[in-house]
């Protein structure tokens, strides 16, 4: 018999990969913090599921305590990660970094000033 | 008190170190004061250890650092014969060089990083276990890389960077032969007899090249030896006190240690290593002493002289007898008086004469009377004529060479006296029996520094001490108190438990 | 809510309840995939914006109304409020590069990232069974002061986690704030605009405020013993904060004035006051069963006025001067 | 004080700094200088008390685990927050000066730099302490957190493009970690319901979940700890930021990270740690080492060469893991191999700190860190010169040092177990540090005028001095931390090697 937490667990595992997909292909920051929220609320989700396995018990109120505190870390983490995306689009003018392994660039710039 | 006693004479050499750091550049006062005084200090202690010693009393001092790995600090003959060695030219040295830079710059940089390297030295020569060695063999490498480029120009930074560029690797040698050991059978103390069964004899022979890869560096051994020529570029008191004295017999005195006190003479026969030893050995000295003869400065030449004459201390102790054991650790010493006699008179033309090169000795005797004498007895010793010191320790190496029944040595030490004599010999005659050159190659009396004298009494005392020093102990070799006594008496301890 | 968990929890699941669950997670699936793939941002952020609320109705299924509420307010819309804020901030600044990676490394990462999922739902099928701590909180919840089981365990079980998690709200509001232009420190949080205020926003504006007061209140007061708390309530007024400061009713606030940083600090401060008091009193973070319904009130409310202002003035962002566009 | 008290006021200390410092925007320096001060008087009574009365444990508001969280302070824990809090009190320090508010016609004026600085220095060390302290995986994980934003917002605080480039490279790594490792610790509690290190450690089944979030777990911290091939981000960010909070990024912020993973491994899982995984781990770390030294030795900027050296420097961490861990965790020599970890990392946050320090008062004398442009540096500041010295021989493992002492612990641990691979990594990272830490030396004491030198007050040139000293003073007075370290030690090995 599937219950909802199984059906929503695996919904969440599910979520997870989708997120993680779009925070590897994307080199777009703004596209790379939105999947960071998705990959975070899959995460939450499925634990969210795990702690509503059991029917007798019925949800277990410390992931949900978890998941709240979580959500906050999440936002705040968002927050900064905007602003920054924002403050490296208005010093540089781009949306993106530069690949990685680029710090070499970075070196050879520093060296020549 | 005699817990205390040998931290206390390692620090009299420190803490004037510490301090020196922290003077004012124009505190000549005081910086000159510190470090003799700290020199003194340590005289006095080794004099009174020497006496107490002799009758067989032991100084210790331990503490602990993480498991398996202690400080310990033991006073014994061997570690006496270097330590007193060390102290007394660091006495006559930091006069030297206190006349030899009278106001030149980074004075209290210079001093400090010398004492430094004097009490690593003689951490060496207390050092009771492997890893006390180690620790005071680094502390001893990295001092000694400040005076190296004390001068600051390109020429003594190549120089630094050659020097770390054998001496690194070579100290990781050494750690990790120590290591190994340690980690198959725990701490090892010098005093304690060792026992290796644990190791199977690959190991054992692998531990034992890393070791003397380690110790080689130091003492010059070919192919480890291109730094010291290089380090030439210090400052006379450097290349005197460190290049022909502490640097190079601490690594030849590290190799006493693992032969005598770590492998045991016997076990380093069973592996066969001591021969190969002896043939290194053998071959720096001949090698050294050709390429001394290719050199046209002084100072080239001495460096060259020293990697020769190091390995006859490697030599003594690679024959595994007790005559070469002797011979050896003779020649720790007597090589030690003679070479710093030889390197205090390089100084001294550079400074007054500005002589660099052989060429320009011409005459100089004249000049540099006092100087020039000195000169002479330790490029005398060193060729190894009697009564002379060098006499002495090639007599009883050559003892120990048949006892041995490695009857080639005598060969070696034959070939070695001629190359001594063909290129010690010229400068002599170029000092006493040419004359000074009219062209202007070489400055006019007139334009030497001080046209009247050969420097200070600081500045040529020095040399002059160190070389009747060297004559004395060959005059007087079968006295009590002379070295070879000495040596005999480490011996006869050792060797007869 | 614990009763109505076990209610839930006691009558057998019909065949209705699994086929809106099941339909649930494909529009979750789908809103999700459609918000990291879409082609333009705009679309994008649209999508995880719905994405958000729809996961918020997941939470209602799992019995977890709490976290509903804070993913709908937090998870949807402030999140989303801020990427929309960034995108129009892009725009302004420069061009939104599309992404120009090769379709192979987009295979090879789309199946990594399969295998990631397949991975982490073999964990979760092959679970032993359920050991939660139902039992233990509910035993305890006698003393813990309230009776809504999340907030016993935020606020007084985990306390030390929420007291950190308000510090770090407080971390991301400094770091957002040090990326301010040197010249335009101290002045208003957030682009200074002059927008037209229309009408409805306005008056929308104008009856929101006490009305947002009140729920926010409400919430916190109701997270004692129902759903809520101060994570809903702060949410709920900064978002009418926001409605106020966007219709331009009120000034955003100065990031150098006292008043503000003293509002910010004053809900983690009140926190760390009553956590102190215990530990001199003995136990660190201890609230005594007969006032703890009354400390925890209290310091929800500060709370909650902290993290309305925080969570208002991390939506508007660094002071930045309109000159400098 | 008792040592309870202790423990919680320098678990909650930097918070009420930092809050004080939201606050009073001018007198941040202030602030934290008195902060600090407090902290370490009440840590050094921690120290005493767990000395003589061993480990300290307190159940936060009472609650015991699994419902409430545990705080302890052990060896491990109070050798990290020793070391956090002489770094922090050396940044603290340094930074006065160049964090100090404007002062515009005698009154002063409040700077963004100067304003921010503060804050997010005592939340990073608060962040710190937090983890440190913790037992409780998800508390950790909010640390975790706070450790991240703040450090992010340190890098950023520069204000440069590049330093916002690496700051924003640094988030998405930062990020990523942080969820995977949740996800881990979700795993975690659904399959045992807790969420205690203890607890775990003492679980009856093992579930598959168990090793999904192991993986996940040491994946995120991986990321976190800017382990080879994760590093991409870390000489950016660490040489763009202004020198304290280089300082404290790279002595202080990767080892947090690689603290919670020694904790997850010895403490919380041992049981699922099989030589391969620890193989593993040690194999990442030696590439650290080679790689990072490769990159260092090619660098011509000091502080990237002190950035890629932390990079290198990270990997012999790692170590402990195919040395200590798995199957050889109940070896003699395990002891000695789980504490050299602590004293490298130890001895490295010391002397990185005193490094990045001493190239900001160079920067200061000649406005840049190209080394070409540093020559003749040790004349003009001898102290300074003479700290770095200092400080790269710990980092080389040059005796007498905190770096030699954990490099003998490292090398003897490898000869005991017969895995001479460790050594010749050993021997190799050590001759390598000392080829690119020997490069900007030659620099600086290469005799050169130097016209255009800003004198550096002495006092500030003793800074990095006293931490450099403070890293050699570990090798030299080794036994005390030695013995302080066992308090509480995880795996109980079958005594110390003799």
């Amino acid at each position: 018999m599937i219950t909802s937490a199984m059906i929503f667990g695996l919904c969440g595992a599910a979520v997870i990969g989708i997120g993680l997909y779009g925070f590897v292909i994307h080199r777009n920051l703004l596209r790379r913090v939105l999947a960071f929220n998705v990959i975070g609320s899959g995460i939450f989700l499925l634990f969210g599921a795990m702690g509503y396995r059991s029917p007798i018990l019925g949800a277990d109120p410390v992931p949900q305590a978890l998941i709240i505190t979580g959500i906050v870390v999440a936002l705040s983490a968002t927050a900064l990660a905007v602003a920054l995306v924002v403050a490296y689009a208005r010093a540089t003018g781009q949306s993106t970094l530069p690949e990685d392994g680029a710090e070499h660039k970075t070196e050879d710039k520093a060296d020549e000033r | 008190m005699s817990e205390m006693l040998p931290l206390l004479i390692f620090l009299s050499a420190f803490l004037p170190a510490i301090i020196t750091f922290f003077l004012p550049q124009p505190a000549y006062g005081w910086r000159n004061g510190l470090n003799l005084g700290g020199a003194t200090l340590a005289l006095a202690l080794v004099v009174y250890m020497l006496w107490s010693v002799s009758n067989g009393a032991i100084y210790e001092t331990r503490f602990n650092l993480v498991p398996g790995l202690y400080f310990l600090l033991r006073v014994d003959e061997l570690s006496l014969l270097f330590m007193t060695l060390s102290v007394s030219l660091w006495f006559i040295t930091t006069l030297y060089a206190i006349a030899y830079f009278g106001t030149k710059p980074n004075l209290s940089r210079f001093f400090g990083f010398f004492s430094l390297c004097i009490a690593a030295t003689i951490g060496i020569a207390l050092s009771g276990t492997l890893i006390t060695f180690f620790i005071f063999f680094e502390m001893l490498t990295l001092s000694t890389w400040p005076l190296v480029v004390h001068k600051q120009n390109k020429e003594s930074l190549a120089a630094g960077l050659s020097y770390l560029r054998y001496a690194l690797p070579g100290s990781v040698a050494l750690l990790v032969a120590i290591v190994w050991l340690n980690s198959a059978i725990g701490p090892i103390e010098f005093s304690q007899p060792v026992n290796l069964q644990a190791l199977d004899d690959t190991s054992l022979r692998i531990i034992f090249a890393l070791f003397i890869m380690g110790l080689g560096v130091k003492a010059a051994l070919i192919p480890l030896h291109g730094w010291l020529p290089r380090a030439m570029a210090a400052p006379a008191p450097v290349s005197s006190l460190l290049h022909a004295v502490a640097v190079v017999k601490a690594g030849a005195f590290g190799i006493i240690r693992v032969v005598h006190d770590v492998f045991g003479v016997n076990l380093m026969v069973e592996l066969g290593v001591g021969l190969i030893l002896a043939l290194l050995a053998s071959a720096t000295i001949i090698w050294g002493s050709i390429r001394a003869l290719q050199q046209e400065e002084i100072k080239k030449r001495l460096a060259f002289s020293t990697v020769s004459q190091v390995s006859y201390i490697v030599l003594g102790v690679a024959l595994a007898g007790p005559y070469a054991a002797i011979g050896a650790l003779a020649h720790l010493v007597h090589q030690g008086l003679m070479k710093i006699t030889l390197f205090f008179c390089a100084g001294i033309y550079a400074e007054r004469a500005e002589i660099i090169r052989i060429d320009a000795l011409n005459g100089i005797g004249t000049r540099m009377p006092w100087t020039s004498v000195s000169f002479t007895l330790g490029a005398i010793g060193m060729i190894g004529l009697p009564p002379m010191a060098g006499f002495i320790s090639k007599y009883y190496l050559g003892l120990g060479a048949l006892e041995a029944g490695q009857s080639w040595v005598i060969a070696i030490l034959a070939i070695s006296t001629l190359l001594n004599a063909a290129y010690f010999l010229p400068m002599i005659y170029r000092i006493w029996f040419l004359d000074a050159p009219k062209a202007s190659s070489v400055p006019e009396i007139s334009t030497l520094k001080h046209p009247l004298s050969e420097g200070s009494l600081t500045l040529v005392g020095p040399a002059v001490v160190t070389a009747f020093a060297a004559l004395a102990v060959g005059l007087f070799a079968g006295a009590p108190t002379s070295p070879l006594s000495w040596a005999t008496l480490i011996v006869e301890r050792n060797d007869t438990p | 809510m614990k009763s109505e968990s076990v209610t839930q929890a006691k009558k057998q699941p019909d065949m209705i309840e699994p086929l809106f669950d099941l339909i649930l997670s494909a529009l979750i699936l789908a809103t999700a995939l459609a918000a990291v793939t879409g082609r333009q941002v705009f679309r994008s952020v649209i999508f995880f914006i719905v994405y958000g609320v729809l996961i918020a109705m997941a939470w209602l299924r799992l019995g977890a109304l709490d976290v509903a509420l804070v993913e709908a307010a937090i998870g949807a819309g402030l999140t989303g409020v801020l990427l929309l804020g960034a995108l129009g901030r892009l725009k302004h600044l420069g061009q939104i590069s599309a992404t120009s990676l090769s379709i192979w490394f987009r295979v090879a990462m789309a199946f990594s990232a399969a295998g990631v999922s397949l991975g982490i739902s073999w964990a979760f099928i092959t679970l032993p069974e359920p050991v939660g701590l139902q039992a233990a909180v509910n035993t305890q919840l006698t003393i813990a002061g309230v009776e809504n089981p999340v907030t016993a365990v935020l606020l007084n079980f985990r306390a030390w986690d929420t007291l950190l998690e308000s510090v770090v709200l407080l971390v991301a509001l400094i770091g957002v704030w040090s990326l301010a232009q040197n010249e335009d420190w101290g002045m208003r949080a957030g682009l200074t605009t002059h927008s037209p205020s229309d009408e409805v926003l306005t008056s929308f504006a104008q009856i929101l405020p006490p009305v947002g007061l009140l729920v926010g209140v409400y919430l916190v007061w109701a997270g004692s013993s129902q759903p809520g708390g101060a994570f809903q309530g702060g949410t709920v007024l900064a978002a009418m904060a926001l409605l106020i400061v966007m219709a331009g009713l009120m000034a955003p606030p100065r990031v150098g004035s006292t008043a503000v940083r003293l509002i910010v600090v004053l809900g983690p401060a009140v926190f760390l006051a009553v956590a102190l008091t215990g530990a001199l009193s003995g136990q660190f973070l201890t609230l005594p069963p007969a006032m703890a319904k009354a400390l925890i009130l209290g310091i929800e409310l500060f709370l909650m006025l902290s993290i309305a202002a925080t969570l208002m003035l991390l939506v508007l962002g660094p002071p930045e001067s309109k000159a400098k566009q | 004080m008792n040592g309870e008290l202790a423990l919680v006021l320098v678990a909650t200390l930097p918070l009420v700094g930092a809050l004080l410092t939201v606050l009073f925007g001018l007198r941040g320096g202030f602030i934290a200088l008195a902060v600090a001060a407090s902290i370490s008087i009440a840590l050094f009574v921690l120290i005493l008390d767990v000395a003589q009365g061993g480990v300290i444990e307190i159940a936060v508001g009472g609650w015991e685990a699994p419902l409430g969280i545990t705080l302890r302070a052990d060896g491990l824990a109070l050798a990290f927050l020793t070391m956090s809090a002489l770094v922090m009190v050396a940044v603290i320090l340094f930074a006065q000066g160049g964090f100090a508010p404007r002062t515009i016609a005698g009154k002063m004026v409040e700077k963004r730099a100067s304003y921010a600085f503060w804050p997010l220095a005592l939340l990073l060390w608060a962040a710190l302490n937090a983890i440190f302290l913790s037992r409780d995986l998800f508390n950790i994980y909010v640390g975790l957190e706070m450790l991240t934003l703040a450090a992010m917002a340190l890098v950023a605080i520069g204000g440069k493009a590049e330093s916002i480039a690496a700051a924003m490279r640094c988030m998405m790594f930062a990020l990523l970690g942080s969820l995977l490792y949740l996800l881990g610790v979700s795993l975690l509690y659904a399959a045992h319901g807790t969420l205690d290190i203890d607890q775990i450690f003492a679980r009856t089944t093992t579930a598959n979940a168990d090793f999904v979030a192991a993986g996940l777990i040491t994946a995120g911290l991986l990321l976190k700890t800017a382990l080879f091939p994760f590093h991409a981000w870390l000489p950016p960010a660490h040489s763009n930021a202004p020198a304290p909070a280089s300082a404290m990024l790279s002595a202080l912020v990767p080892k947090a990270s690689f603290y919670i993973l020694l904790r997850f491994w010895f403490e919380a899982v041992p049981d699922l740690a099989n030589q391969a995984v620890m193989w593993f781990l040690g194999g990442l770390g030696a590439l650290a080492i080679l790689f990072g030294s490769l990159m260092a030795l090619r660098q011509m900027r000091l502080k990237l060469i002190i950035a890629y050296s932390t990079v290198a420097q990270i990997g012999y961490l790692f170590l402990v893991f195919p040395l200590a861990g798995g199957d050889y965790s109940a070896q003699p020599w395990a002891t000695n191999a789980w504490s050299a970890a602590s004293f490298h990392a130890i001895s490295h946050g010391l002397a990185k700190a005193a490094m990045f320090l001493c190239a900001g008062l160079w920067i200061v004398a000649v406005g840049h860190d190209r080394l070409d442009g540093m020559k003749g540096l040790a004349q003009a500041m001898p102290m300074t010169t003479f700290a770095f010295v200092l400080a790269a021989m710990t980092l080389i493992g040059l005796p007498p040092s905190g770096g030699f002492t954990a490099k003998y612990l490292m090398l003897s641990a490898a000869f005991s177990a017969g895995d001479i691979i460790w050594v010749v990594i050993l021997v190799a990272g050590g001759l390598l540090s000392a080829a690119y830490l020997y490069r900007p030396i030659a620099f600086v004491f290469e005799r050169k005028a130097l016209q255009t030198t800003v004198f550096v007050s002495h006092r500030l040139q003793a800074i990095p001095l006293i931490l450099a000293l403070a890293a050699t003073l570990l090798g030299l007075a080794s036994n005390i931390p030695f013995e302080l370290l066992q308090i509480g030690r995880p795996f109980a090995s079958s005594g110390e090697m003799e």
